[in-house]
């Protein structure tokens, strides 16, 4: 099936001239700035989201950042990054020399701090768009930006205003009702929204009896969330007129085309990077072929959509 | 403050993946499993110190485990692996068999300096032995002056000297069955420390071994930036981009293990940080 | 070690005379009413909770209700049970000569629901309490009770109204604040709380291109929750004066030390229960065997708890 | 409306938990392992058509899978599996080894219904197949006349006729590589049908292979209540707690697969429910 592999259309249109070749992108937090993992066929990527990005430089939380849970990891890694100048200065310009839409993800602990980012990435070259990372905690109200519909619109509002670059919500899915977190960030003024962000869980280290992440808890990714994941695409999706990046869980082609089923215009491959380099050509590739042989001509065909889904008793 | 931007030196990431496959499976001392694995390009590659990422198929776990090189022949193709079983990863590895493949990304980091005259000695504790083949061997070979000092709970744990030729062994147990009665710590005693030109000091083993270490070399008088350590952190990539490894730098802030280690100066690790470390 | 195993106290006291013998219970839904399941060593648990059981007798969901994810598996049973009369007449006897207290567990479409088969318990020889599963939606309201702290303290304190019977509240983890809801039930009446019900997931068949269950979504258990569900608990035990009993992804009795460690005062085991028959008595074994050597009287002095332990980042 | 409360018979759950040994592992036909299992109390147990959930240690799986026994053998205490790898289970399944040990839960559920004097027609398509070895040595046992009507996709995917001793053995392929050229339903024609007091028939595959079967014995007005159909549903637990393996009841509800099943008799089975069921 390997000779049809190359027919299918695979593009997306993430919007604001946000194109990509490939729906495979490769999530933050996962690839660093893209300097790290010269495994990776770059070729097979549609875009590349960075490492989240604050004002200044973080040096992160202190260890143990990391802990393995069953199909799954756990992570604290406390927004360790060199800090936007940095990013415009060094980073940006080697960006600019690629063949691939770089996407910074913007974190912050205020609303000025997001839109102090966003104004310094706009109209830096080798900067193709903004992903908010909302999954901060808003150090006025303690809690976090994104589990508050309303926090989560004025912040995209406020970057919206400031930027003309594509812009990408990025939602957390530690809430009650992801639906109206994503319409908030819609009417506000997203050009698309890549769903989900880690969930909140927690090991403990028996023998030493403590929490094994020093933070306590970490934020959970891999296999072990595809199923919440997947019914938060199929969920937003339904109810969203902008594009939907289906992320969590996903290491094979086929878990990916779950998402795009599901309703996903693209994905995000996070945890599966630090296992097998080689992921992103084997999904990219598997999508294609699932394409051909489904008679498909491109991935916008994808999406099913059931009425007869009903809430889960 | 020593953020990603600023690493203690630039990055060598960027190991390879590969398929190797398992040529001999062995008992190298009790409770401890060596496979050597055949990969010509990987074992050509290796410096002595260096790590891989293996990557295992055990139920529910889903990222690599990282495995120093033991040694490796780079003429013969083959890289060695000595570990003993922790948890479903390790017990995964020990259930190869011959022939079996297993897929390996490496070699990452940074292995030891070897460069030098001095005379170095080898400090092991428990599994942390499992590197010093490659380095005593890559040190012989250097011309140098080498002494192994091997600690284990007892003497069937220990690797037999005979995996050291050329180097002066002594060795420590727990329980008194071989050797020294006690820490490995403990034979780190005045002869051994040289004169004039002083030593190097290569160690490997738990965060307690090497707290004892520092301590004893302070009271010797042996600076910090004599002794290398390839220390030992939970890894989530291997290749710099997960940020999971973590450890204190002396300067403030944290490097990375996988990638300004795991063989680091012992004078660019925050040690009062790393007693809350990983090992316990 | 196994000759300390006997030593340690084991007893855990859920309140209003409840006593169990032994901190490892079975969960609802993964032992039927307790008639099915011979090969269980009944002596090493402390309770049986018994299906989801409705006013009036339901057939369940159609094909398929479950699939296997990683690490987890969903399940949308659709709370097929003979309904409260079969339970009370035919069950509730042979549970009276049983050594095991049998917990009945209570859903419902309605409050009214709750409230009848509540009333109809209370009082049976050989019901020795209740669990109200509140991730029922709420025929009235569509939502599930248990994502809305009104709704959920309205239940408990209507049917703690209505019963003497110790009665456990089951806490859904599909809310932002799942604090927020311990609260509300705890002050509503609820002699302990039960963390948690499953999460909210989806698996999609991508050669027949359709959700794999029927009903679409189903909830997730097993292992791949675990560290979901323990920082659930940690959070919830932080703040209740009630016991909390943490359910979700226990295989080992070092998963259920996770728990007690983080402040649980029981477990109860689901899934595992499919797989492996022994597991009870191996956990409860193992928590025995582990209180001896670190040298600990009874389960009571397990819970850690950490001041330095923020939000993730 | 058939509910837990009342099943179509009294539960026969309760098979044991308990480890057997791999003595033997062979390619019984193309794509097929069979898996011979060493273990005397559940092999004394088994009736033809009752199932085992056997455990499983593959990556991210946690629930045990379903397999029939093909046949098993009291006296020697053994017991065969007779299949194919569809995914993580199945393959972890195929990768054991003679002296590795396996762990069994069963037998579980209800067996065909065997008695009886009247000829016995046998329908297998793919691994449904791998239920029937058993199944005829029994029929075959009880002095009943048997024929084995076995379908599959090519040739060399056919169990060989010497596995069905003292049957005559009809084989279809869909590519006409053996035997009759198409589905393994047309070979149900009228000489095979019987005369005067009827067949039984015992039939297990795909569910549109069932349903063909179903129209066929319409067509030949056999009472549906002559057919015992070995049914396939997800599984969780094999021994009716999860409530996860409904199937759709002919009276309305649903039964359990593990419990009522997986042999049971057509005309307790929905089949315009089941068009939508498990195999497509
Ligand atoms: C750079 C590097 C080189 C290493 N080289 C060797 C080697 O040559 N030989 C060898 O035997 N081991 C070595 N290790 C340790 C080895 O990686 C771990 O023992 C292994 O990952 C455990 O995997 P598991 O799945 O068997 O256990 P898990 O189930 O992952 O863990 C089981 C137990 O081991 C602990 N553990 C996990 N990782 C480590 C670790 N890195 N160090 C200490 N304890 C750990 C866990 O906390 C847990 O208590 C090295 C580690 C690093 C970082
Ligand atoms: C009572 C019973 C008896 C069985 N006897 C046999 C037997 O003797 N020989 C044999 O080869 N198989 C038999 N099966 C089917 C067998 O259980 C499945 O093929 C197996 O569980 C798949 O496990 P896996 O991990 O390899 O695949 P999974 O990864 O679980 O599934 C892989 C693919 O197979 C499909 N699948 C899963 N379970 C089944 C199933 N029960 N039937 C059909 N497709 C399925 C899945 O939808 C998926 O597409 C039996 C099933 C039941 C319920
Ligand atoms: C170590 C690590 C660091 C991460 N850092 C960020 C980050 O800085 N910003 C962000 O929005 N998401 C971050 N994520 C979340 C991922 O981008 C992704 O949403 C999540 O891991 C789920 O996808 P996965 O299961 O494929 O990994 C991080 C994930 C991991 C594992
Ligand atoms: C098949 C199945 C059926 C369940 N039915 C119920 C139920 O009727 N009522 C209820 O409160 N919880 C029910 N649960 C949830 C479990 O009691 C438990 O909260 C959940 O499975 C998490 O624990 P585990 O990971 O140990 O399985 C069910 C779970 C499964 C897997
Ligand atoms: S292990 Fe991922 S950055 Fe070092
Ligand atoms: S498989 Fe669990 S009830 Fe039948």
């Amino acid at each position: 099936m390997a000779f049809m592999a190359d027919r299918p259309d695979l593009t997306v249109d993430l919007g604001r001239g946000l194109q990509l070749r490939s729906p495979v992108m490769v999530a933050s937090g996962t690839f660093g700035y893209g300097f790290d993992a010269p495994q990776v066929d770059r070729t097979a990527l549609g875009a590349m989201v960075s490492k989240g990005t604050t004002l200044r430089p973080r040096e992160g939380n202190a260890p143990i950042r990391i802990a393995e849970t069953p199909s799954g990891m756990l992570n604290a890694i406390g927004l360790q990054n060199p800090g936007v100048d940095h990013v415009v200065r060094v980073y940006a310009p080697r960006w600019a020399t690629w063949d691939l839409p770089v996407i910074v993800n913007v974190a912050g602990d205020t609303m000025d701090e997001y839109v102090a980012v966003a104004r310094r990435l706009s109209g830096v070259t080798g900067v193709a768009g903004l992903e908010l990372n909302i999954s901060c905690p808003n150090v006025a109200s303690g809690l976090q930006f994104g589990v508050d519909p309303v926090q989560a619109a004025e912040v995209t509002r406020a970057v919206r205003a400031v930027t003309e670059l594509p812009l990408i919500v990025k939602l957390t899915p530690n809430v009650t009702d992801i639906v109206a977190m994503a319409r908030a960030v819609e009417d506000a003024g997203a050009d698309a929204v890549s769903a989900i962000n880690t969930y909140i869980g927690m090991a403990i280290d028996v023998r030493r009896r403590r929490p094994i992440i020093s933070r306590g808890s970490g934020g959970l990714s891999g296999p072990a969330i595809k199923p919440l994941a997947l019914y938060a695409v199929w969920q937003v999706a339904a109810e969203l007129h902008i594009p939907v990046i289906g992320v969590g869980g996903i290491m094979t082609s086929t878990d990916a085309l779950e998402f795009l089923l599901a309703g996903a215009a693209a994905v995000q491959i996070g945890t599966v990077n630090y296992v097998r380099p080689q992921a992103a050509a084997e999904i990219r590739n598997g999508i294609a072929d699932y394409l051909a042989e489904h008679g498909l001509p491109d991935i916008r065909a994808l999406p099913i959509r059931s009425t007869s889904v009903l809430t889960h008793v | 403050m020593s953020i990603a931007v600023e690493r203690l030196s630039p990055s060598p990431s960027g190991g390879r993946q590969g398929w190797g496959v398992v040529v001999e499976r062995s008992v190298p001392m009790a409770g401890a499993v060596e496979l050597v694995v055949s990969q010509r390009s990987a074992a050509a590659a290796v410096a002595p110190g260096q790590f891989f990422q293996l990557g295992v198929s055990a139920p529910h776990t889903i990222l690599r485990r990282p495995y120093s090189a033991a040694w490796s022949d780079p003429r013969g193709g083959r890289i060695g692996f000595i570990f003993n079983v922790v948890g479903a990863g390790s017990a995964w590895l020990a259930g190869l068999h011959e022939g079996d493949e297993l897929d390996l990304l490496g070699p990452l980091g940074r292995g030891f300096d070897l460069e030098g005259h001095r005379p170095a000695i080898c400090v092991g504790g428990g599994l942390g032995i499992a590197v010093f083949p490659g380095v005593v061997d890559a040190l012989i070979a250097r011309g140098r002056s080498v002494t192994v000092l091997q600690g284990a709970r007892t003497a069937a744990q220990l690797l037999p000297a005979s995996r050291f030729a050329g180097a002066e062994v002594h060795v420590a147990t727990d329980d008194g069955s071989a050797g020294h009665h006690g820490s490995v710590v403990t034979l780190f005693s005045t002869p051994l420390t040289g004169e004039g030109e002083g030593i190097d000091i290569l160690t490997c083993g738990p965060t307690p071994m090497l707290m004892a270490l520092i301590d004893a070399t302070r009271r010797h008088e042996i600076p910090l930036s004599a002794i290398q350590v390839a220390l030992e952190t939970p890894m989530g990539c291997g290749i710099g981009t997960c940020l999971g490894c973590a450890a204190p730098a002396a300067a403030g802030g944290y490097f990375l293990t996988c990638q300004d280690g795991p063989c680091v100066r012992a004078d660019q690790i925050d040690w009062n940080l790393m007693t809350d470390g990983f090992h316990g």
